[in-house]
């Protein structure tokens, strides 16, 4: 996170290099989680003869931590609001509550799949298992690359080296983290709250 | 000058300048190559790398042919046959095609916008060596006597545990992943940089076709790759993890792998031509001195093809038992992509009408695309019937069909490629005359080697058979298309001969003046062989064909007449000082790290840890590494040409900004 | 004469026509597979479909190639005049043009096509009267198929295939014929295939009769054959299935409806108990040592009253071997069980019962394919002996018609 | 998209921070809707319903969180044809399995 930003009129089209990268990456993701997506939708009703979804998801406790998540969006654009304008103290916070917020989501993952794990669902139990294990673990991963990143940056602006001048950084950084919350936006719907098979 | 470029090209002695490496610059040896950042040099490691696998990749399709000479052959054994085809598909699709196109994608699409380097250089040559480390790892299983035997597409429940227990499988899933880690990174890389990087009045449609291509094949690898990344590591987390994704006992259905892997395989096959009709439709017009006929049309084909192979690839499913309705669907879809490519050729030829042919080898080889991909793409059509295609799917015919779009479009493609740009990149022609020896012996051994697949297929033999039985009518057809391999062989030595020998008559001899062909596009402004800095001065555009109008106008009766020499418009190529991005040595030691991981899986997870640890270390030094070495002889400097203010201005100065983005990732 | 006539026909398709001039050689008189013999009412009408598209094909090649010539001879610099040609930039009409005629020339093609398609996956109600057991019945030909590494089995159910669970092919309710690699059905009739896998995914293919259709594990897929005439049909397994799909063959042998008839009551026959000695031993040896997998009914099968235990393989299943002998291939129809004068092939038998993975590889270690059983030659000769009490030979036309060569 | 889709350099201005807690709020009370669901019974009108809250969701952070409403339509741009390319690719793959019909 060294290099001096390069102004943003050397490129054709005005943009960031950087930005239209995360970007672009972001349009790649949408492939990959949507893959993954589908690969639950189909095998959701194969549970061969473990625990069917609709017997073992808790809706009130994913709801409380796809909040957690949904609000750690509203965090991360006020620490880049912030950074913006040049509060490198309140953009320091926000970014902390963020990365807390995320690791709260975490956690809560981590408590979901043991408590399936103890009701009999691993992930080798079925098509459903795997699938279900697969999908939200990748989620998680990406939730865990973030909290990296917003470590990073956070460790950054302790050293003073997160300012004003690169808050394309945290957009950047931020960029992700929405995308990575849009996504469970999705998933929290399509795979938790529309109804799903019961054995 | 350094031992590696020896190696490129044995006999470009010390004295010939050769590729991206006109000026000297500090350091040399093979450390150059291993650390640079320099999209020319990537683009010519690439290339070598490709040109390596195509030679395995040969040698393993001659393995096949021989075995199928004659009836009951023996010269493999069912396993080892099933291994060498499967190999020969993924390297020559993975390895050869891919990598070759993006040779010429990070050789020539900076040039072709008038710019200095790609966006990210250092992301550019991290992905050339995951692309390598990819390879290697996949060969590897050559090694170990393990190799992939499931078939290039690897149909699900063939490839699990209970029916490929060995590691071969294994190879592929994570072989295929590394690899592809490699084209989404420098897909992403190359969208950027022809949407960003472009001289000042370049807009999107004044740049060259091939640019345009490849853009388009940039846009379907970064949407592409990521659905046979999720169909990898199912694969993976099944075989290695006890997942259930493709278990058919524990109630999964198999053809969900053949969803993902279609969705991501037929655009595949289309990132495997457009860069070729890309080449093509540079040399054509070159050498039919006119501009492409129907830039718009040719274009928008482009992209229209691009955009309807997303939604065709269950024609490989035809048979699979989707349903009738799901198959129609499929099969209206496909059949009309004839339209679009169907342009292509057409405006190809109109733009050979009424120009002045000059048959040199390169243009030699982009007609051959023409008339040979034609073929290729008729029997195309032919299958997309899905009615007929249930006759056909699995046999020869589509043997023949995709080794005529593939070797009869891509191959011959690049080839084309090879003869127009090699004075570009190492400052000496390849050789007419034995330029036109490869053509020919080429394009005859091509057809008397997969023409008769036609007639195989139809008569009934099926593909990925390792031996057949006297009587069906095999017999000697099959003798013929293995005698035919033989002069496409002879083909490919003819290049490899052309290639020596045309460097070392080069020796001592001054580099080829300017513009050798009386080309169109901007990279041919800069001197042979490409200086380093690419440019001298920033090119302003206010035309497609750029270099041409420079060149030549019409007068009052509209005569074309000349205006100006090439050597007058070209740049002398010797500014100084300029700001060019630093190489680095992380991008090869993060890619060493991931056929560690992968091997850590395999056999041992503690060989992971040090893989693990070459890639967390190397991205930790990657981020805090100044993109820009301060002492570096490519370092910091400022312009000294006439327009000091220039240095700011260039477009595509390796803008090493864009490495910051490493850094958040 | 019917082998020219094909010749031009394939002449028709565009790379074809580049091995027209290399001679003509290779008309494939003997070839058993040809897709472009439609010898039923299914593959001749993908057939019907494909020669006008050949043709259609051939017309786009020869334009692409004359113009493509042309080009090159008419428009080549022979250096007559230092004229530079005229820009031309572009034609709008002309590449609406070349737009449109692709377009309404593939319109054409689709709506056949799509009538195909609807005609191959239409089934209409043919039953035929059969007798079973001496009681007559009526029967809709259907046939359950089912691949798995590298054989064909076929099951029967003379009363239909409703109420039939065959969800789960491992483990299928017993069926009034099963048997293997040879599939027989009555000319003249639409037959029904379900077919599926028990292990990887196959696929059915007799190019004379139809197209293929892919056995997918987990999936029962519907399919149909006919033939007009008697005669033997050959098939190839064409979906990649692992070591030895090269050689997982397949024949179709279509009967007469009075032959068929014959064929039916010969199969519903029990076995007669052996009574030559080495057969009594050769079936001492099967119980103990074979009956482990293979079933013949009234040894092992549903017959009996012991119930089919399935094998000890992953498919869960090898041949059926109660009616063996009324068969004329076996091992994937790989090899000919008689000699063509209508006598045991003995040596190849033996060879098979020998050594199986050295006639035809398999991964015997992992359970797939049958493996080498380690018999002594006296007991090898009794088995055979004993194999030649299961089922009655076939005709000879049969045999004869098998031969390939 | 909003209809003045913004200029494309990233001089722009952005909304306030009681901005951004507003649309929290919305979303907040979004969500507290799609769960209500799983509570009350709403018949038919359940899936469509929560496929409804779900876009708005979606739309709104990507639109006000992501800047999309006021950076370049280019990332606009990457960003939906991903998008609508994952939706309609994977939702042709259910359909040929049958999954909407099927369960
Ligand atoms: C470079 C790669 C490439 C390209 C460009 C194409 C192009 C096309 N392919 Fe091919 N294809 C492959 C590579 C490629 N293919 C591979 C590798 C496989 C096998 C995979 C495997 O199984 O291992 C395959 C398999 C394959 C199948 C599956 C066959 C099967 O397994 O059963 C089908 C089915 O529809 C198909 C169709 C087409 C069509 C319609 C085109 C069209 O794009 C072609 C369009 C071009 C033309 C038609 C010619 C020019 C047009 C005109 C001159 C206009 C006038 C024409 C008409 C009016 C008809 N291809
Ligand atoms: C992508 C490009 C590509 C290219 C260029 C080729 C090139 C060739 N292919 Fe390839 N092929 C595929 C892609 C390609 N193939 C794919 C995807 C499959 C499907 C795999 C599958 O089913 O899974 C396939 C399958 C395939 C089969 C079917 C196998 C089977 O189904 O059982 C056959 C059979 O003849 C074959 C033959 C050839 C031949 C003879 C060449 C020749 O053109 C090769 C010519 C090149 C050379 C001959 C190299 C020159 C070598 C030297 C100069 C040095 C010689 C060195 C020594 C002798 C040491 N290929
Ligand atoms: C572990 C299982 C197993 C055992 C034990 C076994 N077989 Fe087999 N047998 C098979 C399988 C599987 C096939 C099919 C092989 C193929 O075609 O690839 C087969 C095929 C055959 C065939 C050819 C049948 C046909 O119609 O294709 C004969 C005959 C045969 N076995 C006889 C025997 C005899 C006799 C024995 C005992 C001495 C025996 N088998 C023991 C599994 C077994
Ligand atoms: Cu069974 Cu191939
Ligand atoms: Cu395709």
């Amino acid at each position: 996170m060294s290099s001096e930003a390069h102004a943003v009129h050397d490129t054709t089209t005005g943009i960031s290099n950087n930005k239209l990268l995360m970007w672009a990456f972001l349009g790649s993701e949408c492939l990959l989680f949507g893959g993954l997506i589908s690969a639950y939708l189909v095998n959701r009703s194969r549970f061969h003869t473990g625990p069917a979804p609709g017997d073992i998801f808790d809706i009130p406790f994913t709801s409380v931590s796809s909040f957690v998540l949904l609000m750690s969006s509203l965090t991360m654009v006020l620490a880049l609001s912030a950074i913006q304008r040049g509060d490198v103290r309140n953009n320091r916070i926000w970014l902390l509550a963020t990365a807390l917020l995320g690791s709260l989501f975490i956690g809560g993952q981590v408590y979901e799949f043991t408590t399936f794990l103890r009701e009999g669902l691993g992930y080798t139990t079925s098509p459903f298992s795997s699938a279900f294990f697969t999908l939200t673990g990748f989620h998680g991963v990406h939730v865990s690359v973030g909290i990296v990143m917003l470590m990073s940056l956070v460790i950054s602006s302790y050293r003073g080296t997160l300012t004003k001048k690169n808050s394309e950084t945290v957009e950047i950084v931020g960029l992700y983290w929405h995308f990575v919350d849009v996504v469970w936006i999705f998933i929290f719907t399509v795979i938790y709250l529309v109804p799903s098979p019961t054995s | 000058m350094s031992e590696s470029v020896a190696e490129l090209n044995p006999n470009g002695a010390a004295t010939q300048p050769l590729g991206a490496y006109s000026r000297p610059k500090g350091g040399g040896g093979w450390r150059d190559w291993v650390t640079t950042v320099d999209h020319k040099k990537i683009g010519i490691l690439y290339g070598a790398t490709a040109l390596f696998f195509f030679v395995v990749g040969g040698f393993e399709a001659l393995l096949i042919r021989l075995q199928l000479a004659t009836p009951n052959g023996t010269v493999v054994g069912a396993d080892l046959y099933n291994q060498i085809y499967t190999m020969h598909g993924i390297t020559m699709v993975f390895m050869v095609i891919m990598p070759l196109a993006a040779a010429f994608a990070n050789y020539l699409l900076p040039l072709q916008i008038g710019a200095r380097d790609v966006a990210f250089p250092r992301f550019n040559a991290l992905s050339f060596w995951i692309f390598l480390a990819g390879g290697l790892f996949l060969n590897f299983s050559w090694l170990v006597g393990d190799a992939p035997d499931g078939g290039w597409f690897a149909y699900s429940p063939n490839t699990g545990v209970t029916f490929s227990p060995g590691h071969g499988m294994d190879f592929y899933a994570i072989g295929l992943q590394i690899v592809g880690i490699a084209s989404l990174i420098s897909a992403m890389n190359l969208i950027i940089t022809v949407l960003n990087m472009r001289a000042p009045g370049m807009t999107l449609f004044k740049m060259p076709v091939f640019t345009w291509m490849i853009l388009v094949v940039q846009f379907l690898l970064l949407f592409a790759v990521p659905v046979i990344t999720v169909a990898l590591f199912l694969l993976v987390f099944d075989r290695n993890f006890g997942s259930h994704f493709f278990n058919p006992e524990m109630g999964a259905d198999p053809l969900l792998w053949q969803h993902l892997f279609w969705i991501f395989g037929h655009p595949e096959v289309y990132i495997l031509i457009l860069p070729s009709f890309g080449i093509v439709s540079e040399v054509i017009p070159t050498f039919s001195r006119k501009p492409i006929f129907g830039y718009e049309f040719m274009v928008f084909s482009g992209i229209a093809i691009g955009f309807m192979g997303w939604g065709v690839w269950a024609h490989h499913m035809f048979v699979s038992g989707i349903g009738p309705i799901s198959v129609g669907a499929f099969t209206l879809s496909t059949m009309f992509i004839a339209v679009p490519t169907g342009v292509k050729i057409l405006n190809w030829m109109a733009t050979m009408w009424g120009g002045k042919l000059r048959f040199n080898s390169a243009m030699l080889f982009a007609t051959g695309v023409v008339s040979m991909f034609t073929v290729g793409g008729l029997s195309g059509v032919t299958h997309a019937l899905s009615p007929v295609d249930t006759q056909q799917t699995d046999t020869y015919y589509i043997v023949a069909h995709f080794h005529y779009v593939i070797f009869g479009g891509a191959l011959l493609g690049f080839f084309a490629g090879f003869y127009f740009w090699w004075p570009k990149v190492f400052g000496h022609k390849l050789g007419e005359t034995l330029g036109k020896w490869n053509f020919w012996t080429m394009l005859v051994g091509f057809n008397l080697a997969f023409g008769p697949m036609h007639i195989l297929g139809l008569n009934g033999m099926s593909r990925r058979i390792d031996t057949y039985s006297p009587g069906f009518g095999f017999d000697f057809w099959n003798l013929f298309a293995t005698i035919g391999v033989f002069v496409v062989t002879l083909g490919v030595m003819f290049f490899v001969i052309n290639v020596i020998l045309s460097a070392r008559r080069a020796r001592g001899l001054p580099p080829e003046p300017p513009d050798p062909w009386d080309a169109r596009s901007l990279e041919w402004f800069s001197p042979n062989p490409t200086p380093v800095h690419n440019f001298d001065e920033v090119i302003e555009v206010s035309s497609l064909d750029e270099f041409w109008h420079r060149k030549w106008t019409t007068d009052e009766d509209g005569r074309v007449v000349r205006k100006a020499t090439a050597a007058e418009v070209c740049q002398a190529g010797d500014a100084e000082g300029v700001h060019l991005p630093s190489p680095s040595y992380w991008p090869v030691v993060l890619a060493a790290g991931l056929p560690l991981i992968g091997l850590g899986l395999l056999y041992n997870l503690w060989i992971c840890v040090p893989g693990t640890l070459l890639v967390l270390v190397s991205t930790y030094a990657w981020v805090f590494e100044p993109p820009d070495d301060p002492d570096g002889p490519f370092g910091h400097g400022h312009d000294e040409g006439d327009d000091g203010s220039h240095d700011e201005d260039v477009p595509g100065d390796g803008s090493p900004a864009g490495q910051e983005a490493g850094s958040v990732e | 004469m019917g082998g020219l006539l094909r010749f031009i026909r394939r002449a028709g398709s565009p790379a074809a026509l580049l091995g027209t001039f290399l001679g003509l050689v290779g008309c494939a008189s003997d070839a058993e597979l040809d897709t472009l013999t439609p010898l039923g009412p299914y593959a001749r009408s993908i057939d019907a479909l494909s020669d006008p598209v050949f043709m259609v094909a051939g017309v786009v090649f020869v334009i692409i190639f004359g113009g493509t010539g042309y080009l090159w001879w008419r428009f080549r610099d022979d250096h007559s005049d230092e004229e530079y040609p005229e820009q031309i930039h572009g034609n709008f009409r002309l590449e609406i043009l070349w737009t449109l005629v692709p377009t309404v020339i593939l319109v054409v093609i689709g709506v056949f096509t799509i009538a195909t398609l609807a005609d191959l996956n239409s089934s209409e109600d043919n039953a035929m009267a059969l007798s079973v057991d001496g009681e007559s019945t009526s029967w809709e030909p259907e046939v359950v198929v089912i691949g798995q590494q590298w054989w064909w089995e076929y099951r029967y159910y003379f009363d239909g295939l409703d109420g039939v669970d065959l969800s789960d092919p491992r483990h299928l309710p017993p069926a009034d014929i099963v048997t293997a690699n040879q599939l027989v059905i009555p000319t003249g009739e639409e037959v029904e295939l379900k077919i599926t896998s028990r292990d990887v995914i196959h696929s059915y293919w007799i190019p004379a009769l139809n197209g293929k259709r892919d056995a997918v594990p987990r999936r029962v897929t519907d399919w149909k054959i006919a033939a007009d005439e008697p005669g033997v049909y050959f098939g190839q397994c064409s979906e990649f299935c692992g070591l030895s799909h090269s050689r997982m063959q397949m024949q179709a042998v279509a009967l007469s409806p009075t032959d068929f008839q014959a064929w039916v009551d010969q199969q519903l026959e029990p076995v007669a108990e052996p009574t030559d000695p080495a057969a009594v031993a050769g079936m001492a040896i099967f119980e103990t040592q074979c009956a482990r997998c293979h079933v013949v009914d009234g040894v092992n099968g549903p017959h009996d009253d012991k119930p089919s235990k399935g094998a000890d393989l992953i498919a869960n299943a090898a041949p059926d071997l109660t009616h063996l002998m009324s068969r004329t291939t076996y091992a994937g129809g790989i090899f000919n069980l008689y000699e063509p004068d209508g006598s045991l092939d003995r040596t190849q038998l033996e060879a098979w019962l020998r050594n199986s993975p050295a006639e035809k590889p398999a991964v015997a270690e992992d359970r797939r394919g049958m493996p080498a059983m380690g018999l002594s030659e006296i007991e090898i000769d009794n088995v055979v002996a004993y194999l030649q009490t299961l089922g009655a030979s076939p005709s000879i036309e049969i045999i004869a018609a098998t031969e390939v060569e | 998209m909003s209809t003045e889709a913004a200029a494309t350099n990233t001089d722009h201005e952005h909304p306030t921070d009681a901005k951004y807690v507003q649309i929290a709020i919305l979303l907040a009370v979004i969500t507290a809707a799609e769960v209500s669901t799983y509570f009350v019974d709403i018949g038919p009108v359940l899936i469509p319903a929560l496929m409804v809250m779900m876009v708005v969701k979606f739309f709104y952070v990507a639109a006000w969180f992501m800047h999309l409403r006021f950076d370049s339509v280019l990332f606009t741009r990457f960003f939906v044809t991903g998008l609508i390319l994952a939706t309609a690719v994977y939702c042709i793959v259910l359909t040929v399995f049958e999954f909407w019909t099927g369960g």
